[in-house]
């Protein structure tokens, strides 16, 4: 039978290898699978490519991963934010590469890498110092730019509810990058507040198909990153 | 049929049921129109498989009880269906994401030839007057993981369904995983059909006279460059 | 103040124009809005490029607009159903042309032309005889082929809710390609079972939002191709 | 600011209120971070427009009441925000098709340099030690129907804002359609800068002094290749 609980955030992110590739749900805080993110810590894996928006704030979450020294590449759209220290100084000292991505586009070649879209076209960016390395090309007597998707070695993304079969429902703008995610990682986990029973996620309002998720675990009361950083707190 | 094979071969329910032992606990299946769509009805005991039909539809169930259906839950072949629990619908693009995606792992169709080399025809016999019509056929072919082919083993006039080279229109190339007929089930491997299994009473010869490539016998790896193909 | 309700089926498909490109909703009758097509019959447009994933079947809505000689071509995957002879018999006397496209390709050209995406790269149909005419190209060793994205002037779809912002629920898989097309029309007219009040959707739940749909149009119980088709109709 | 305008100029609250008078009613609207989220508060009453929030948000209301607030309900500027009556949230892919595939009808955002031809510079002064960080503001500007730019006229050093060419690394070509500046607004227009109205008590010439390009004054419009662009 399926059933794709996972009884710990520990257990949940065991097997992320040295060198994986990550994409970290989450827009801000909202979304942002702090949990998740505080059992890689402690799980160790390292030299990690990491896919997010930003690169969190203070130093709890992805910041504290950034921190800690595990994040070997970002591939975000905005790598600064109030409150984020970690990453501007890492980056200045080369200890951290960063590659820059339109978040329209970033978003899409997500979407492309679950969809089996090996590449597609947009007018972001075209003229701008973004466009460098990429192929410009003319539909229709306008210019457009070559994106190529993007895939993941894991997802770990944030839920409101799930059931069994890692159907997932979100909540309010923390929706963001997840549902793409979901489906460009090799292996998805998520954080939900909820596990619900099979039938309880009407059909019709499921955002993410449960074959889209391997692994479900539930933390009741997640933390937030505003709060933790307003607190102080550093993690570990 | 029957007088085809001499009344040798498994039923089309046999023959269903056959794939159906061979589908893995967990797995996300894409069932095609026809015979494929008989495998749900055998998957063993035990063993919790989600379909997927490209309208829409993950945790697809079966056919409603007389009177209950909504003609808008129907299934690819446009047949009322059911959902399951834990069931989820989406959009078309959606659908065909989980499909491109590599998301399914497993599809079953029905053929009109299966080449050697794993191409497949099944969407067009290339007739001037058809009206030609692909829906998710190629899709399905180049995106699910394991393509299964479930097929009588020769046409109605006898011609050989397995053959070296596809003469009707293909609809992916080098796709088939592995084929199940009412006279084996046949492997697709570097080295061309790869015999798994004969069905009650049939023969390798039986076989391998009614399919238009050469056979490799069960249990036999061939040598590096070592058969014909 | 916005509001999307339009009074009658006529009214909401008025200005479709001779040589319009229209994607009209369903896949087999799930999703066709009957009461739209037969409208659009009534109203006389011809020369019509249609989008939709079949032709139709007996002789109603798209079936009978196909009848009706309004449609010049057809872009589809799947012309031949049961109970499909209008198409067949048009399309062997060469009075209306056939674009087939592959069933995923249809809808993500349909989603690439909502959202603003000139063309991306498939895997499907390559080295098949839908490959012809497209362009080829190799990605990570594997070939795709270039398909383009589709938009068009006018989508007819069914939903089962709409509120007056345009925002839309559907009926199970009644929803197919209706939220693409959607994406990909320039005037988006909607028949919906039911009008709420704004607010009534919750905005978790819905699938559309409204700033994809121009006109919304209640037909409280929308006829079924299926009884009609038994019930040997023939529209007009 | 005021030492360089010498009093005269609007005040940001003004220029966003001038902002919301060309902001027809049942439009859907971005509004970038800063000035241009002032713009919603000061709307026409009669006029409903529908605001956009990047990250996955149609219809978002204004900031919540102290202690209402949801951490995971924020805008693009990652403050919190509330759902108006008749909003939808949905994921980023399709957030930003809504921006790309052209269905937003107008982006307020701000500007570090605007040309004559339309160019935009808002995203990095090009400093070498400075984190790039890029977020949205490209593909709204090369998606959303019609760019509104809100700016102060001049830079805090008093250079001009409005210029030949941008020396900032650029946002978008050719993206800008109008500019709203504390002295004045103006059109981008294939002649260049077109004044459309003057701040109260500012002149022609006193904005055309703080214009690192041609102005065309009010009502004029040059003949085919009658300006110096």
């Amino acid at each position: 039978m399926i059933d794709k609980r996972i009884a710990s955030v520990d257990e949940a992110v065991a097997n992320v290898f040295d060198g994986a590739t990550v994409m970290v749900g989450g827009f801000g805080e909202a979304g942002s699978p702090i949990e998740l993110l505080h059992a890689l810590i402690d799980q160790g894996a390292t030299g990690l490519t990491v896919v997010n928006n930003n690169t969190g704030s203070g130093e709890v979450g992805l910041a504290a991963l950034i921190k800690a020294g595990r994040v070997a590449k970002m591939i975000c759209s905005y790598p600064r934010t109030t409150n984020s220290t970690v990453f501007p100084e890492l980056y200045r000292s080369g200890r951290v590469e960063l590659e820059l991505v339109p978040q329209g586009t970033l978003a899409e070649r997500i979407r492309a890498g679950g969809a089996g879209i090996p590449a597609f076209y947009t007018q972001t960016a075209v003229g701008t110092p973004l466009e460098e390395g990429q192929e410009r090309r003319s539909f229709n007597g306008r210019d457009y730019l070559l994106a190529t998707g993007l895939t993941a070695d894991f997802a770990l993304i944030k839920g409101r509810a799930a059931d069994p079969h890692g159907n997932l429902v979100y909540n309010k703008t923390a929706r963001n990058f997840a549902p793409l995610m979901a489906m460009a990682a090799r292996t998805t986990v998520v954080q939900v507040a909820e596990i619900v029973a099979l039938g309880e996620l009407d059909a019709e309002v499921v955002v993410t198909p449960g074959i889209f998720v391997e692994r479900v675990v539930a933390v009741a009361n997640p933390q937030h990153e505003s709060v933790l950083v307003a607190s102080g707190v550093s993690y570990p | 049929m029957s007088e085809l094979t001499e009344g040798l071969g498994l039923t089309r329910d046999a023959m269903a049921q056959r794939v159906a032992v061979d589908i893995r606990d967990g797995a996300y299946v894409n069932l095609g129109i026809g015979i494929p769509e008989l495998v749900a009805k055998y998957v063993p005991e035990g063993r919790e498989v989600i379909y997927h039909t490209e309208n829409g539809l993950l945790g697809m169930g079966p056919s409603p009880e007389e009177g209950q259906g909504d003609p808008e839950l129907i299934n690819a072949g446009k047949r009322q269906v059911t959902a399951n629990l834990g069931a989820a619908f989406f959009h078309h693009a959606d659908s065909f994401a989980m499909i491109r995606g590599g998301h399914l792992d497993l599809c079953v169709l029905g053929a009109l030839q299966v080449a050697a080399n794993g191409d497949l025809a099944n969407w067009s016999t290339g007739a001037p007057d058809a009206i030609p019509a692909v829906g998710g056929a190629m899709d399905l072919v180049a995106g699910v993981k394991t393509i299964y082919v479930i097929t009588q083993h020769c046409t109605k006039n006898g011609d050989p369904k397995l053959v070296e080279t596809c003469s009707y229109p293909l609809t992916g190339l080098a796709v088939v995983d592995r084929v199940f007929t009412d006279l084996a089930v046949i492997d697709i491997t570097d080295s061309g059909f790869q015999l798994v299994e004969l069905s009650p009473g049939v023969s390798f010869d039986y076989v391998q006279e009614r399919t238009g490539a050469p056979l490799i016998p069960i249990g036999e790896t061939p040598s590096s460059g070592g058969t014909e193909r």
